[in-house]
């Protein structure tokens, strides 16, 4: 769909929307939010993206092959479950470091997770997507 | 730019928020490529609330004499498509004009033209189609153009 | 005194937003139902954002709300302008009371590119 | 008549009527583009209502959801046009 | 006793991979295996006077499965029936095969048969009988089947196997109905029970089931026709398994299990009706073929017959006629086989009205013929007068319908000596044909084990006092025979007996003389052919089969919404059944029901409106959009009911899922336009039904109470030990953060699934 | 409240069938999205219902206090709600291949694989 | 006992199936990681089956959260069992696949899939928790679902719509029937419900619940009139697949169904009927779909729902032993299954059809591989000593003590079917004299060279190995098998080491 205005309001929204979707992220742990919505509406701002510029450029865009965010994110939140094992508790523990970030709030293997699962879902997402619009059949 | 929304959206007014704000905004500025006139928006902060003033005027204008007409029984449109060439010349401009006049009650923006010489302008009142262009030229055109350039 | 300044918001607001209601339910052809439809409910959704904003007084929800209107005016009227742009291709009729179309016969209909002006087509 | 009460009998009833005029204009349609704009129209009374919600239960909480609402709705008008505009290439 | 079972098995394995030198010639080497076994029984006859030999291994304890075995009188007769005619049966096929491509799978085959039938008869534990039994079925079936490129060969085995495995199957239902009655798997212990499980209620299925297994087994009536099917199989087998060993294994499990479910009147009659039947009938049908192997395979049927029936009339004498028997016609038929196979393997053919004056050519052949067929008429100093003797001698005693059973007797053995010399006699007799003057002896290897064995029968025929006392009383102890009986003698004087006997062997030899073998009854008896247990069994099957395919395609029709019906229907039927029998619907609107407000309705009705658009609805894109407002309206009720974490979700989904529709519909042709009043009526009441159903349940679900104790504890620990004040996200990353691991694992797949779903095309060629 | 959404669920387990059971593809998979909206309307409705008190801990607290909705309920819809929307996600698709392959809609052009021997 | 090491067989495959993602596209090395992965699980699940076996139950709270506050992951013998055949014939069909499969599909994620499946089979043998359990469900059903359309050829998506609709029709069932649980308990973890289920007066909708968990775990398990989409879709992906499928996916229902029924719920009189009932029929049903199909694959397929009916009718019965032999079955069935598939991909590869009518002449060309299929097959029917004979004498022998003869019938039926089939496959397939030429010039087995060939058939002989093992040996299956019946049958222990020793009162009645 080749529309000026789409084009040009998605430039300026997908920057918006990923930082949303960051904040949304972040802050899940304290208001609603959180890892799935995060990534969800991610992708969304891409999806919005390749609507408005074409798939091509989205991917330009993306530099990595959305399918890569997979194994990463799902890597991630692995690691983040794996950690405490190694700590001598069993998988999954939270383990908190003291130090305090707004927004953010504390630093802890559960904040991992979620990112783990911000970037899988955004990967998977965008594979789906993706896959389903430039593959005609 | 970015970072004011990021501040706007979580409400904290702190100095590590706003670090982290810009960290984050930059980041997310690389990741989707280089946006060259992300600037200058902080050089026009006078000129853009004397606009929006202008143009929340012009939409309660508009906003009455459409309800008027949607809560009357009988209706005195006049409707059309009207082609209005344009002034605005890049894409932000086109964008930022075309979403105004959808905003505005009573007209609303079909298309561009590919070229984007002229926009297809669906109009409900539409008494005389010059008069009409005229006065979206001197009005909402004039003063966008005059911020954006 | 925030309250009616509560209560006034939100009539106005709620009434903004019942008008685009009727218009919408009222209107005889797509293009007007969707002109009236956008910018009312911005406008209305926005009265009742502020409403909100005034309601809670602090500063974290008043930048929500801000942030609330300012993504519904940056998207309303692009979706208007694509469902507008669409209904227009597929053919959807202008009401029959409508003064002038010209638009019409501007499409190339294989690749959907929109001449400025009649003639370049040929 | 406190600002609860208010809500509730005044600009509640007045919201839910508009929503049933949109929703007349849904299931009349005639057209998908009517229904599309309807749709819309829809969510963007439903971001009112979250609002008048949060007000009367003094949940700012639920302020966030209009805000994902304001933002993605759209995506989905843009969608319904992509697919009117492929339908018609295809034909 | 183990090794000894076990080394067939061991055996087999060796064949199996020493194809070669086997195929050349050292065939005759697997034939010392046998005998060494033979000499090993041999060598135990003696202790056997002493009581039986016994050895206990645990195998599946738990289960009261045991390897134990037991040596006892029965056991022996069939160990020297199974390793001695073994022994001559593996020499005659080394030669009868000689150089056969697939010789050591040959032997392998017979070894594991030997080893399988060695196991079942000294087996003292009804599983560990019942496992070998299984063997020497399926031993049969890769024997029978040995010429495996005829379709004849294969329907046959396949024949056999099936029969002999229902009634295998229905045995182990026995075996382990006797084991649960009576506690224990242990034969010997049964021993000691047989009065409990003759009392028991069940014994009436006990009884049928055992029956089952011996019936199929022994080819009695009406299961009998396998048995001549199975004569495809290359002439050794013939002569070792369906004749002398395997189809015995019936007659074994009868006379095993009269000592413990024995001597009441329904195995008694049971018994003596079928084993009556079956001599009768396979005795009359023998005459009407002309087949050698044919002709002996129904007289092997009729001898099966007699020994059931004996095992029925279960009178002391009869008993002790059933264990003598079972050495006489073993010794006779296996001899007969044998040398039907002789001619068959030098003529090629085993038509006997081709066969003539073959005596002049191989008169050792000839020899072993004559004497067996002396032998199986019963003709004094043969062993098998002595059988014959001993069977008038039972039926003329048995207690009530002696007459009758005599008569029967005698007639099936007037049968039994015509073909004992269709194929002992008249091959050799008479003028030899020009074609088959310049045939030869075959070698050794071929005719000595037919010699030896008819040999054997007049031996002891003469010297009966030979098997007496060592053998045939250990067997007459072991099946439960208690009462002292004269000893077998030559010559008992004249009696009725001695007359019945003259009467067969007069009656035999006129009716071999008179009548030539010959198709001429076969019209006769084709018009009954329909009738036939055979055909019978064969329409049965095909009926069986039809059905399964109507009933398999009924349920299994292709049609996706057929499944579903069927599905919903059984839920809706037995959790409705469910809710009907046990559960009390009650409804108490105040406790549970909280008000109604304006927002709940009109959210309620829009819902409504959506979903009942959805369902009719001519149009894709229409029942999407109003799909998305059902989602949108949910959304809402998330919001309303302290979710918001929920709506955002369900929000950004619902949109993304119709991006997705969107992106996929676009190609699609409009629904189909099928408008089936009917259909659609039936599908609304049932799905009505069904949602009725789930409502019911929720309800009755709601008016349970709850304890919150576990939310209460997220409530209250989410941020003093999580360190989160969004409960629901804590227990997402957190307290249940395992599902959402697990979660995004399944994202994850359905990503590589469409991957690959829409970008991968294996091509058709490709075996995978 | 509760008997409306007693209804509604009963409502969209049954269209949810009466849909699976046309001859349509995509009728099948908006069955389908149907019952998974019933099943999680169950759970919610199951959970207990509260208004106006999301389980979110307020500023200032430390604990949950008072009336609030059940978290549990919540988390399960959110984890159920994902899982369907991939298994959606795979079913649009191979509803597309399907298509792809035998340029149909109706259900009853499928079963090649049930009806050969 | 808590056992933090617990859930290594499932990071094991979560970790092998990232790292393969990692490697997208590079054959090779998928090939390798593959491989290792699956043998490292084995380890892994070997070392906790005897871990368990000696301590008895071994729990693990995930996150550190107390049950039934957080996830449970709990192994006793039994899971501990089916995991440690999960890796046994996870393994061999890796190893099959990696020759058996071909390079495109591996190009498109065949190996991580198959680790996700088995990542889902071995979390859902681990559940202590109903929620969890139906998460992994999940990860199995998708996993399934994607390897059952890997490939995209029109046999294979046509019976996936029917695969994937049922399959979903039974989340949805088991969704709502953890619904319902909740509403009644407000508890997910299993040993806790078990506490709670027990204490609800209302009986009625106790089995309610219970016949909801039946209905969806009976949709996964194939059970009549519930089997659909197993014959409809099994005999359409590759052998390699399949064999995992038929191996392991609708055991994995019954396990389900074995622990909700002794640890959740306990079954009325009702349910009892109901089960035989259905287990008859479904024997009966699937006896005779086997003698109507031609093709292998598809008569396996519905050997596989006949037998599922023997699994049934044992919990049917409920008794010890009938319990002791719905296990044996079940470990035998697994086993021996997957290897039916297995060799039925290695007939394929030889003679490129699945059709009996045109199959012949293996057992000319290939003696000892047909010697070697005979083995599987007799182990299939049931030849004793083979494994499949041992369970049916605890089944046979629990139809007298319960008195459900009809059950005996059809198991008696469908016994005598199977073994018909299978002579029959046999004399077909092996026996009948070879078709035509055109059919040798198309296999692929021949060509292959050395290596390629003992990737197939090894795997094919651990398992063959295995069944004889299970036979013969049948005295250790038999005190495993009895030992988990006594385990499922006393669920007190299992709740004490999740929830801790005072969780269960001492009966006051009594
Ligand atoms: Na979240
Ligand atoms: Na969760």
């Amino acid at each position: 769909m080749k529309s000026i205005i789409l084009k040009t309001a998605s430039n300026y929204l997908l920057p918006l929307l990923l930082l949303f979707a960051v904040f949304i992220l972040f802050r899940g742990h304290y208001k609603p939010g959180g890892g799935f919505v995060g990534g969800l509406i991610a992708s969304i701002a891409f999806v919005l993206h390749a609507f408005a510029n074409g798939l091509q450029s989205t991917r330009k865009l993306l530099r990595y092959p959305p399918g890569a965010f997979i194994p990463t994110g799902l890597a991630i939140s692995l690691l983040s479950g794996l950690a405490p094992m190694f700590a001598g508790k069993p998988f999954m523990s939270a383990e908190w470091l003291s130090i305090h970030i707004p927004i953010i709030g504390l630093l802890g293997t559960p904040l991992f997770f979620d990112i783990g699962v911000f970037f899988v879902v955004i990967g998977i997402a965008l594979t789906i997507l993706f896959t389903i619009s430039e593959t005609i059949l | 730019m970015l970072t004011l929304i990021w501040v706007m959206l979580t409400g904290e007014l702190v100095v590590v928020n706003f670090a982290f704000g810009f960290i984050l905004s930059y980041v997310i500025l690389w990741i989707v490529g280089e946006e060259d006139d992300s600037k200058r928006y902080f050089t026009r902060v006078p000129a853009i609330i004397s606009f929006i003033f202008f143009f929340i005027y012009e939409m309660l204008k508009a906003n009455l004499h459409v309800a008027y007409d949607v809560i009357t029984p009988r209706f005195f449109m006049k409707p059309g498509i009207v082609k209005y060439p344009l002034d605005a010349r890049t894409n932000l401009e086109i964008t930022f004009f075309t979403n105004l006049i959808s905003l505005t009650p009573g007209t609303l923006i079909l298309d561009v033209s590919d070229d984007k010489k002229v926009v297809y302008i669906h109009v409900m009142y539409l008494e005389d189609k010059d008069a009409f262009i005229q006065q979206i030229k001197g009005g909402l055109e004039k003063r966008l153009l005059d911020i954006l350039r | 005194m925030s309250d009616i300044l509560i209560m006034f918001l939100c009539t106005v607001g709620s009434i903004v937003v019942l008008i685009a209601a009727i218009g919408i339910a009222r209107m005889p052809d797509f293009y007007l139902q969707l002109s009236v439809t956008i910018k009312a409910a911005t406008l209305g959704i926005g009265l009742l954002l502020a409403a909100a904003a005034v309601f809670f007084a602090d500063v974290s929800i008043s930048t929500k709300v801000l942030a609330i209107i300012f993504f519904l005016v940056l998207t309303a009227p692009v979706a208007g302008h694509m469902i507008g742009r669409a209904a227009y291709l597929i053919g959807t009729r202008l009401w029959k009371h409508s003064v002038v179309d010209e638009l019409k016969g501007k499409y190339n209909d294989q690749t959907h590119q929109l001449e400025s002006e009649e003639g370049e087509k040929q | 008549m406190n600002l609860n009460e208010y809500l509730t009998y005044v600009v509640l009833p007045i919201l839910l009527l508009a929503v049933l005029l949109v929703a007349y204009r849904f299931f009349k349609g005639p057209a998908i583009v009517n229904r599309v704009i309807a749709l819309d129209l829809l969510i963007t009374i439903g971001i009112g209502i979250i609002t008048i919600y949060s007000i009367q239960t003094g949940q700012s909480t639920f302020l966030d959801d209009a805000m994902i609402l304001a933002l993605i709705a759209f995506l989905g008008t843009i969608a319904f046009s992509y697919y009117l505009e492929k339908k018609k290439e295809n034909e | 006793m183990i090794i000894a079972v076990l080394s067939g098995f061991f055996f087999a394995i060796i064949a199996l991979l020493s194809g070669k030198p086997i195929r050349k010639n050292m065939g005759w080497i697997p034939a010392l295996l046998p005998l060494t076994l033979f000499i090993y029984f041999f060598s135990l006859l003696p202790a056997l006077a002493s009581g039986p030999l016994r050895f206990k291994y645990e195998w599946v304890p738990s289960m009261g499965v045991n390897a134990d075995m037991k040596l006892d009188g029965l056991s022996m007769l069939f160990c020297l029936l199974i390793t001695g005619i073994g022994t001559g049966v593996f020499l005659y096929a080394s030669y009868y095969l000689k150089g056969h491509q697939y010789l050591n799978r040959f032997f392998c085959y017979l070894s594991i048969f030997m080893a399988a039938m060695l196991g079942m008869v000294l087996a003292d534990n009804l599983v560990l009988l019942f496992v070998f039994w299984e063997l020497t079925s399926i031993s049969s079936f890769f024997l029978i089947g040995f010429n495996n490129e005829e379709k004849i060969s294969r329907r046959n085995a396949l024949m056999a196997l099936t029969i002999t495995g229902a009634g295998g199957f229905l045995l182990m239902a026995g075996c382990i109905l006797i084991g649960s009655a009576s506690g224990t798997y242990s034969i010997n212990s049964l021993l000691a029970s047989a009065g409990n499980l003759q009392q028991h209620t069940l014994y009436g299925w006990m009884l049928l089931f055992i029956f089952a297994g011996a019936f199929t087994k022994s080819a009695q009536f009406p299961f009998h026709f396998w048995l001549p099917g199975a004569m495809v199989a290359p002439t050794p087998v013939s002569a070792y398994l369906h004749s002398a060993t395997m189809v015995k294994a019936g007659i074994y499990l009868l006379a095993r299990f009269t000592p413990i479910l024995g001597h009441t009147a329904p195995w008694n009659i049971t018994l003596m009706i079928v084993g009556g039947i079956t001599m009768l009938y396979s005795a009359f049908h023998s005459l009407q073929r002309t087949d050698l192997k044919e002709i002996l395979a129904y007289s092997t049927i009729a001898a099966l017959g007699i020994l059931v029936f004996l095992l029925g009339v279960g009178t002391d004498a009869a008993l002790l006629a059933a264990a003598a028997f079972i050495l006489v016609h073993a010794l006779y038929k296996a001899a007969l086989f044998m040398v039907a196979g002789i001619l068959d393997h030098e003529t090629g053919t085993r038509h006997v009205g081709l066969l003539r004056g073959l005596g002049k050519v191989m008169w050792p052949v000839a020899t072993a013929g004559l004497l067996a067929a002396l032998s199986s008429a019963g003709v004094p100093l043969t062993y098998g007068f002595i059988g014959k003797d001993l069977i008038y001698e039972a039926t003329l005693h048995a207690p009530s319908f002696a007459v009758l059973l005599t008569a029967v007797a005698v007639l099936t053995n007037i049968f039994v000596l015509y073909a004992g010399f269709q194929a002992g006699i008249r091959p050799f007799a008479g003028e030899l044909p020009q074609q088959y003057r310049q045939l030869h002896l075959p070698g050794w290897r071929l005719w000595i084990p037919p010699l030896v064995l008819a040999l054997l029968g007049v031996v002891f025929g003469l010297l009966p006092s030979l098997t007496d006392e060592a053998l045939i009383r250990q067997v007459y102890t072991s099946i439960g025979g208690q009462g002292t009986l004269p000893p077998l003698k030559i010559w008992h004087g004249f009696n009725t007996v001695l007359l019945l006997s003259g009467i067969t062997l007069v009656a035999g030899c006129l009716l071999y003389f008179l009548y030539a073998p010959s198709a001429a009854f076969r019209p006769l008896t084709d018009k009954w052919q329909h009738f036939s247990p055979e055909a019978i069994t064969i329409k049965c099957s095909r009926a069986f089969l039809k059905f399964s395919n109507w009933y398999t395609n009924l349920f299994h029709s292709g049609y996706l919404r057929a499944y579903v019906s069927i599905i919903i229907i059984f839920i809706t039927c037995l959790l409705g059944l469910k809710l009907v029998l046990d559960v009390k619907v009650y409804f108490d609107i105040k406790t549970n029901i909280s008000g109604i407000r304006l927002y709940d309705a009109v959210v309620f009705a829009i819902i409504l409106a959506a979903i009942w658009k959805s369902v009719s609805t001519s149009s894709r894109i229409n029942a999407v959009a109003s799909l998305s407002v059902v989602g949108y309206c949910i959304c809402l009720l998330f919001v309303i009911y302290s979710a918001p974490d929920l709506a955002m979700t369900q929000f950004t989904i619902d949109t993304l899922t119709v991006v997705l529709f969107v992106l996929v519909l676009f190609r699609l042709p409009p629904f189909l336009k099928i408008n089936d009043r009917k259909v659609i009526l039936r599908d609304a009441v049932l799905a009505a039904l069904f949602g009725a159903v789930i409502s019911i349940i929720a309800l009755e679900a709601m008016n349970e109470p709850t304890t919150k104790e576990i939310s209460r504890f997220y409530a209250e620990n989410a941020y003093v030990m999580a360190k989160g004040k969004n409960v629901v996200n804590v227990m997402l990353v957190d307290f249940r953060g395992f599902d959402t691991l697990v979660e995004i694992t399944v994202l994850t797949i359905a990503a590589l699934g469409v991957y690959s779903l829409m970008k991968l095309r294996v091509n058709s060629t490709t075996k995978e | 409240m509760e008997l409306l959404l007693l209804i509604l669920i009963g409502i969209l387990y049954a269209t949810g069938i009466f849909m699976m059971l046309r001859r349509s593809m995509v009728k099948l998979l908006i069955g389908l999205i149907l019952l998974g909206n019933g099943a999680n309307m169950l759970i919610f409705l199951l959970g207990g219902i509260t208004r106006g008190k999301p389980p979110i801990i307020g500023e200032t607290d430390k604990v949950l206090t008072g009336v609030y909705a059940d978290p549990v309920p919540q988390s399960l819809i959110l984890t159920a709600i994902v899982i369907s929307f991939g298994l959606q996600a795979f079913a649009i698709v191979l509803l597309k291949r399907v298509h792809a392959l035998i340029q149909t809609d109706d259900l009853n052009d499928l079963n090649t694989p049930d009806t050969s021997i | 006992m808590t056992d933090r090491y617990l859930i290594l067989p499932i990071i094991g495959h979560m970790f092998t199936a990232v790292l393969l993602i990692f490697f997208w596209r590079k054959v090779n090395t998928q090939r390798i990681i593959s491989v290792l992965g699956s043998l490292a699980v084995m380890g892994l699940s070997v070392g906790l089956f005897i871990k368990t076996y000696r301590a008895g139950y071994l729990t693990m709270q995930a996150g550190n959260w107390q049950a039934p506050f957080g996830i449970t992951f709990v192994a006793d013998v039994f899971s501990s069992t089916m995991i440690l055949l999960t890796g046994f014939t996870g393994l061999a069909v890796c190893v099959y696949s990696t020759v058996g499969i071909s390079r495109q599909r591996i190009q498109y994620g065949f190996f991580p899939i198959f680790h996700f499946l088995l990542l889902g089979l071995n979390g859902a043998f681990l559940a202590g928790d109903i929620f969890n359990l139906y998460v992994w469900f999940e990860v199995i059903i998708i996993s399934s679902f994607v390897l059952m359309t890997l490939g995209g050829r029109k046999p294979q998506v046509e019976g996936g719509i029917k695969y994937v609709t049922l399959n979903l029709l039974a989340s949805v069932m088991f969704l709502t029937a953890i619904a319902i649980l909740y509403g009644l308990t407000g508890s997910l973890n299993m040993a806790d419900l078990s506490l709670k289920m027990s204490a609800i007066p209302n009986k009625g909708l106790v089995e309610i619940t219970g016949l909801l968990f039946f209905i969806g775990f009976g949709i996964k398990s194939a059970v009549f009139p519930l089997y659909f989409w197993l014959p409809s879709s099994y005999h359409t992906p590759p052998s390699a697949i399949a064999a995992i499928f038929g191996g392991l996916l609708t055991k994995v229902g019954i396990y389900a169904l074995i622990r909700v029924y002794t640890l959740i719920f306990v079954p009325d009189p009702f349910t009892k009927q109901v089960f035989l009932v259905i287990a008859s029929l479904t024997l009966l049903t699937g006896a005779f779909g086997a003698l109507t199909k031609r093709n292998m694959r598809m008569m396996f397929s519905y050997l596989i729902v006949c037998h599922i009916g023997f699994l049934l009718g044992g919990i049917g019965m409920y008794t010890r032993l009938a319990l002791a032999g719905t296990v044996f079955y079940l470990v035998h069935d697994i086993i021996v299954k997957t290897n039916l598939f297995l060799v039925s991909g290695l007939i394929y590869k030889i003679r490129g059809t699945m059709n009996m009518d045109e199959l012949g002449g293996m057992y000319e060309d290939y003696p000892r591989l047909s010697l070697l299929f005979s083995v599987v097959f007799f182990s299939l029917v049931g030849i004793p000593p083979l494994s499949g004979f041992w369970p049916k004498i605890y089944l046979f022998r629990e139809t007298f003590t319960t008195g459900a003869w009809y059950l005996l019938a059809a198991m008696i039926i469908a016994s005598l079917v199977t073994l018909y089939v299978m002579a029959k496959m046999w004399g077909d397939v092996f026996w009948k004299k070879g078709q035509e030429m055109e059919n040798k010039l198309t296999d692929d087995f021949s060509g292959m060279n050395w290596k390629k060939r003992g990737m197939l058939i090894t795997p094919v002989v651990f398992l063959a190995v295995l069944s004889l093992y299970i036979g013969f040996f049948a005295q250790r299956i038999n005190v495993l098998s009895e030992r988990i019946a006594n385990d499922l049958l006393h669920p007190e222990p299992y709740i004490q080491a999740v929830l801790g020793a005072d969780a269960v009162k001492t009966p006051q009645s009594e």
